[in-house]
């Protein structure tokens, strides 16, 4: 009785009713969508795009995988950006607020405390086995890093209280850690081979794997943070200068 | 090798160099400032070394990875990106100067010094990041690449804008967020239609290969449907004056001095550039009479304004418009570039306006509010920054020795040759309400108050209020650098040399 | 950069380097504040005398710097550019001493001198300008430097009069940004030059040239105060005094008149003005704003508001005397009367400040007896205002003379009527006040009396209305002499095919 | 070939649908879901148009890269936003406590 | 044979998706709506594994139901604690029963 009244007031607050605007809106967004698919299905494809010139250049990418080979040699530099990117939304939520206060010591059923005890190593050992992949089949750092961010999103679910005892400083680095040692990398190859990201003859494959796992690291912890929802409680301004 | 001055691998610092200095900025959290400055300084060096290079050598491309297109990614220079390029260092250095000053003195505050301090933590990391995506942007010459670069900016400037942790500030990054990422996703659903005919990412092969047909159009349409909500040309403006007038005072001089032009010169390269032979007359109406609609409205509203951030931020909405009343004007042959006005009134508007958001910034810490009413006497306080804000003020108006006068005058030349009067007629209403709203402030900061009522505060830093009159200086006396300028843009823009045969200087 | 060029930058700068070391100094320093600005007028009216003589023997100074094709700043010296310097920069000097004078004690002293300082910069400018872009710089820099002086006192009504002011003169600005923009796409880029453009132009755009012609004219009398736009000016008034020496004699009122000058002579042409057949309409405008100008001063008691009006209607002498462009006579009368008047209008506004400033005398009403008070200072202002009349030997009657002579000469009878109306209404608004002073009693206390200095005023206060009114006979004396103000508007309609 | 139509136009109504939610609808997460769903809709295209079917070729792996990238990035920046919309709820109420609490300290004395 | 299975396998998949899109957009209860995402994110990835895209439906997977789904559950609780710690500040019995029911939802 209580639910369904509670239900019909969200239903007043959030569904106005359907007024001339959104009618009008519906008509417009309809009509965009109908010219976009027009195109879509009058100009089929003609170009193959660049399938061909990857497949012709893939071994001298250093990997197998044409995926990785593009993300992480060919086009290197939007990776580079990306994983900024990603490092941003984590300074952006840190900025914004704290994380939230843990709930306090609700205990938690000892079959979530094994669930957890059991996935996350298996979790870890699935995320190093996919960057590893990276180079020849599907996998690299992205989806490692996003199996290592569940692992760390069921980690913090779990209320661990050793995840609070973490300094701060620690957590930057290894926010950071990724994408320093892709720039290093970027650096370092221009100051052998003359251009930004060039891999030198026969060490792209290490370099490769070495920034993919540098990435997952990050990647993983980036995502765990920004599930976190802030930054942690002692990140006080000049406290934690290592 | 790599640093003698005719190295090409100079084009990749301005991206690189502020990465890494937002990478320490986050890592430390001391000596953040001296990072800072340090990396603007350096930048604004190699923005000039890369301007001589472009003088020496002509245009230069920069293949990472050694790739070439179509697939690798490539950076290049040419006249138009090394100027928007000059200008956010320039600005950019202004600006981390300014920062360093208002984050002081508000830290100096002794109730409320914590809060500012966690501000001042996250906002290097930020406008670091947010430096390079701009400098990313103009030198990048893949149409994909831009979409990251445009993603960097769109993230950290939300960021910087939610920095100031009022609500209002919050809600209006929350709105613009969001336009962001519908702006972003609108872009890159023009990159699927771009790629699905083309095939291709890269700018210089795109160019000879966008044809007039379907798909290609769909794409430039949406591609600027996405560009035109990040740069807030009416009516997709609404998001833009909340968010740029409650920000941190640096963080709007960002925003409104930098991030829309970053949107905004993309726009410039598609349309005058790799889309110019597509660009249907009709089209280029359709974008002037939006400018013509933003001038007008813009200036009516930033008149109606009560409080002086506000106001600066609706003089953006309007000044925004005279970019796009360039479109319909470009394509007159008159041997006077006009789309070079386009370059003048960036540059122009990027530096008048950051000195107004600068002054108002100082009004504000001076008095603790910016009620345009009760602005009595402020120039007898704030002398340097009323002469910066009066001085910018001129140059928004367009008078004679800033670079918004050079761009005016091609445009209404451009105007009357083709006897499209009602232009003209937009051009000079704009420049008059840019009038009204000037001095309408102006002539508060002269009154004499009544009585001697205003509280005794700090004395604000000459980092507070140089950065704001030397950028002023810069733009009143931008068109003495004209002929300098327009030598720079003729250098290396292929593609608006081959549009205007024989039009460049 | 050769001497000339170097002369020309100097002749800038002497007054715009005062001005900024001015705005930096503190309030307190008024002896550094005093030196610097006497320093700079003084050096700039040597600067200026050495570029006369220099003209006058056909030297040539000019600078050009190109900013985009078609656009270019020039700065250039020639007989009629000096001759609006001379005034500007002789007249700027007493209007310094006069400032001190006046503003002894009174706040916000450095912005006053400083904007003082730049806003001659931007006369002389103004005067220097080799085209009409330069021109344009100038003369929107002219209103920048003038608003602050008339919103100085920060009050509401100032406030009021500053925003109206700026209205007008930045509306006025805008016009004549398309006015010049047309031309120029029309005519091409051009210099102001004797014969102006080139006629075969009139026949393919006539109707258009004439259209910009009274789009100019529009953008300068807004400056110049003709009728329609005149608005500005009565309300211009509660700045202080010296404020509104420097708008009506030196600076705002006269960049207007002369720009009027400039466009009928150097942009246009007299021949292609002719040709046109827009001058009739200049004379009609100048006509009646003449008529009205000196009916709207018969009604004001206000002293100062009677000078305004009396202002409006004589700067018009100016281009009545161009819109006769034919006639070389009146060409010489209107081009010698830009210095007549302001001299005769700048000593009459120093004495309505002195008397305000000593005696609290605003309105005519009070004025009875002052002539006893006050004797030096109102046979200044008897001077001025007999002039003002066209009473020989003052300047004014040569003004008019040659203006009369110029009308006879084209058989214009109806321009001899209006000389005639107008130095009648002349004397009826000025010949009260004179009448007044100096002959009426004394009734009751002064408004608000201020004893001071060892004369009847101030010293700085009385010199300078002093001189300007020994400069307005003795250049009326002696105006047929080798050196007098109408010896050199002869020797510019000289370089005129009229 | 059919294939890759299908799958385009799905993603396109699927960029519409969003699109028209992100406009008519004001909770901010429902706002953030359209976002995702308009995301997805143009990583759909994306894929399909790289899309050969088995034996008739080699698979583009240009757009794949692409796609994983903005997957990756759009997780970000969903994540930004939403605390940002959690931000703006909490400073907001906080204003809002303080208001409706000031003028009840205010009347108190008084009456 | 294949074709015609490969077809019906789209169509179902499509119309699923499409479905899916709708309802999440247009569900009344945003936990609901929340919930749709995450099974349409477990829906996309199949699409990819069909478009040939393995690494793009590994990401996805990861991501659009490991990662998301839980982001979008912790700031809908986060929002409704703030909004019910608006509406009664003091009253315990309401505090335990929101954790009830936050508990429930994770």
């Amino acid at each position: 009785m209580k639910k369904g009244k509670k239900i019909k007031k969200q239903t007043r607050n959030r569904r106005r009713p359907f007024d001339g605007l959104q009618a009008l809106f519906l008509f417009l967004v309809f009509c965009l969508i109908t010219l976009l698919g027009a195109i879509l299905s009058n100009s089929p494809r003609t170009v193959s795009g660049l399938a061909g010139a990857v497949a012709s250049l893939q071994d001298q990418s250093g990997v197998e995988s044409p995926v990785t080979a593009v993300l992480l040699n060919f086009r290197g530099y939007d990776t580079l950006l990306e994983v900024m990117v990603l490092l941003l939304a984590v300074i952006g939520v840190w900025s914004l607020a704290k994380a939230p206060f843990p709930t306090p010591e609700t205990d938690i059923s000892p079959v979530q405390m094994g669930v957890v005890r059991l996935l996350a190593p298996v979790m870890c050992l699935v995320a190093a086995y996919l960057v590893w992949q990276g180079s020849h089949l599907a996998g690299g750092a992205f989806q490692g890093g996003a199996i290592l961010g569940a692992a760390g999103v069921l980690l913090l679910v779990s209320e661990l209280p050793w995840l609070h005892a973490i300094p701060v400083y620690v957590l930057r680095i290894g926010l950071v850690l990724g994408p320093l040692v892709f720039v290093g990398t970027a650096l370092s190859c221009l100051f052998l081979t003359g251009t930004l990201l060039a891999y030198p003859k026969g060490t792209a494959g290490w370099l490769i794997l070495l920034i993919e796992t540098a990435c997952a690291l990050s990647i993983g912890l980036t995502l765990a943070l920004l599930f976190g929802g802030g930054r942690p409680e002692s990140d006080v301004p000049g406290g934690d200068s290592p | 090798m790599i640093f003698l001055a005719d190295s090409p691998s100079w084009m990749i610092t301005p991206v690189i160099l502020p990465l890494i200095a937002g990478l320490l900025c986050f890592l430390f959290s001391r000596r953040t400032f001296v990072i800072a400055l340090i990396t603007a300084l350096i930048n604004l060096f190699v923005a000039c070394l890369l301007i001589y290079q472009l003088l020496v050598f002509g245009t230069i491309r920069y293949y990472i990875g050694g790739w070439r297109p179509p697939i690798g990614i490539s950076l290049r220079t040419d006249g138009p990106a090394l100027l928007m390029l000059l200008m956010t260092a320039v600005t950019g250095l202004a600006i981390t100067l300014y920062a360093r000053g208002y984050f002081s003195y508000r830290i100096a505050d002794p109730v409320r010094g914590s809060r500012h301090q966690h501000q001042q933590r996250y906002f290097w990391p930020l406008w670091m990041l947010l430096l390079a995506g701009l400098n990313g942007l103009f030198l990048s010459g893949d149409i994909f690449n831009l979409y990251v670069t445009l993603e960097l900016i769109g993230i950290s400037a939300a960021s910087l804008a939610a920095l100031s942790g009022k609500p209002a500030s919050q809600r209006a990054s929350f709105r613009y967020l969001l336009i962001s990422l519908l702006g972003s996703l609108t872009y890159l659903l023009g990159i699927v239609f771009f790629y699905r005919t083309c095939g291709v990412l890269d700018l210089g092969v795109l160019q000879n290969t966008a044809i007039n047909e379907p798909g290609i159009r769909a794409a430039l349409a949406l591609l600027t449907v996405g560009l035109l909500l990040k740069t807030a040309l009416v009516p997709l403006h609404f998001w833009l004056p909340p968010a740029h007038a409650n920000a941190l005072a640096p963080v709007s001089v960002i925003l409104s001095a930098l991030v829309v032009k970053g949107s905004f010169y993309l726009l410039f390269r598609f349309w005058f550039e790799l889309f110019a032979p597509i660009v249907t007359t009709s089209a280029l109406n359709f974008m002037g009479t939006l400018g013509a609609i933003a001038i007008l409205w813009g200036g009516i509203q930033a008149i109606r304004q009560q409080r002086l951030k506000l106001m600066v931020a609706y003089s953006t909405v309007s000044q925004l418009g005279y970019l796009f009343i360039a479109f319909p004007l470009s394509r007159t042959l008159t041997g006077v570039p006009v789309w070079s006005a386009v370059i003048f009134i960036a540059l122009t508007h990027a530096c008048a306006k950051s000195a107004m958001f600068m002054a108002a910034g100082n009004v504000y810490l001076h008095l603790g509010h910016d009620r345009i009413r009760n602005l009595d006497g402020v120039r007898a306080s704030l002398p340097i920054t009323v002469f910066a804000y009066g001085i910018a003020g001129v140059s928004l108006m367009g008078l004679p020795p800033s670079g918004a006068f050079i761009a005016k005058w091609m445009l209404l030349t451009s105007s009357i040759d083709s006897s499209q009067w009602w232009w003209a007629l937009v051009i000079m209403a704009g420049s008059l309400l840019a009038m009204v709203y000037v001095f309408r402030v102006m002539s508060h900061f002269f009154v004499i108050p009544k009585r001697e009522s205003l509280k005794e505060t700090t004395p604000l830093s000459p980092l507070l209020e140089w950065p704001a009159l030397i950028l002023a200086l810069i733009a009143l006396f931008l068109s003495l650098l004209a002929p300098w300028l327009l030598h720079i843009l003729s250098q290396g823009s292929t593609g608006l040399a081959q549009l205007f045969p024989g039009g460049l200087p | 950069m050769n001497s000339g060029q170097l002369l020309l930058l100097s002749i800038l700068l002497s007054s715009f380097i005062p001005g900024i070391i001015i705005f930096c100094l503190p309030e307190e320093n008024h002896r550094l504040r005093t030196l610097l600005n006497l320093c700079g007028s003084i050096v700039k009216i040597s600067l200026i005398l050495v570029m006369n003589v220099g003209i006058y023997y056909g030297h040539v100074f000019e600078i050009r710097i190109p900013l985009i094709p078609g656009v270019e700043l020039l700065l250039n010296g020639d007989p009629l550019s000096a001759l609006f310097a001379t005034l500007s920069s002789v007249l700027w000097l007493l209007t310094t001493i006069y400032a001190v004078g006046y503003l002894e004690g009174s706040p916000n002293r450095s912005h006053f001198f400083g904007y003082f300082s730049l806003c001659v910069t931007v006369t002389i400018g103004i005067a220097l300008a080799g085209n009409l872009v330069t021109f344009l710089l100038f003369y929107e820099m002219l209103t920048l430097t003038t608003y602050p002086l008339v919103i100085h006192r920060g009050t509401e009504k100032s406030l009021r009069a500053g925003r109206n002011y700026l209205i007008y003169a930045f509306g006025g600005g805008a016009v004549f940004l398309v006015a010049v923009v047309w031309l120029q796409t029309i005519v091409g880029p051009m210099d102001f030059s004797a014969a102006g453009f080139s006629p075969s132009y009139i026949d393919s755009h006539g109707p258009v040239l004439s259209l910009i012609f009274c789009l100019l004219i529009i953008g300068v009398g807004v400056k110049a105060a003709l009728v329609p736009l005149h608005g500005w000016l009565p309300q211009a008034m509660v700045a202080p005094a010296p404020v509104s020496a420097l708008l009506h004699a030196v600076a705002v009122v006269k960049a207007g008149a002369f720009g009027i000058i400039r466009i009928v002579l150097d942009v246009f042409g007299a021949q292609n003005l002719l040709l046109l057949g827009v001058l009739p309409l200049l004379a009609g405008v100048a006509t009646v704003t003449i008529l009205y100008g000196s009916v709207r001063a018969l009604q004001q008691d206000d002293l100062k508001k009677r000078l305004a009006y009396s202002t409006i209607s004589q700067v018009s002498y100016i281009a009545l005397g161009m819109s006769m462009v034919d006639q070389p006579l009146a060409v010489i009368g209107g081009l010698v009367h830009l210095v007549h008047q302001g001299l005769m209008k700048i000593t009459l506004f120093f004495c309505a400040g002195n008397l305000a400033e000593t005696l609290g005398i605003h309105r005519i009403s009070e004025m009875r007896g002052v002539a006893r008070r006050m004797p030096l200072t109102m046979a200044a202002f008897s001077i001025a205002a007999l002039g003002m009349i066209g009473i020989p030997p003052t300047v004014g009657f040569i003004s008019k003379w040659y203006l009369g002579l110029g009308g006879l000469a084209a058989g214009n009878w109806w321009l001899l009527l209006v000389l005639v109306v107008s130095s009648l209404l002349n004397a009826w608004y000025f010949l009260p006040i004179l009448i007044k002073a100096w002959f009426g009693k004394q009734q009751g206390e002064w408004p608000a009396e201020i004893a001071i200095g060892r004369f009847e005023t101030r010293l700085m206060l009385l010199v300078p209305p002093l001189v300007t009114a020994v400069i307005v006979l003795v250049a009326g004396l002696v105006a047929n002499a080798q050196i007098s103000p109408l010896a050199w508007v002869r020797f510019i309609v000289q370089g005129y095919t009229l | 070939m059919i294939t890759t139509l299908l799958y385009s136009l799905t993603g396109l109504i699927l960029f519409g649908m969003g699109l028209f939610t992100l406009i008519i609808h004001s909770h901010p997460l429902r706002k953030i879901l359209a976002i995702n769903v308009m995301a997805s809709g143009v990583f759909l295209i994306l894929i399909a148009t790289a899309y050969t079917p088995l034996g008739q070729g080699e698979i583009d792996p240009v757009p794949h890269a692409m796609v994983l990238t903005g997957i990756v990035v759009s997780v970000s920046v969903t994540a930004l936003a939403l605390i940002l919309a959690c931000r703006v709820q909490e400073t907001s109420n906080r204003t809002l406590r303080k208001k409706t609490k000031q003028p009840k300290n205010t009347k108190g004395p008084k009456s | 044979m294949t074709t015609s299975i490969l077809t019906l396998f789209d169509s179902i998949l499509i119309l699923t998706l499409l479905w899916l899109g709708w309802r999440l957009l247009s569900s009344e209860d945003i936990f609901k709506a929340v919930i749709l995402f995450i099974s349409f994110g477990l829906l996309m990835a199949l699409a990819w594994v069909r478009m040939r895209a393995p690494d793009v439906a590994l990401a996805e997977a990861a991501l659009g139901a490991g990662l998301t789904g839980p982001l979008f559950l912790a700031a809908l609780r986060r929002m409704n604690r703030t909004r019910k710690g608006e509406r009664r500040l003091d009253s315990d019995e309401k505090r335990e029963k929101d954790q009830k029911t936050d508990t429930e939802q994770t």
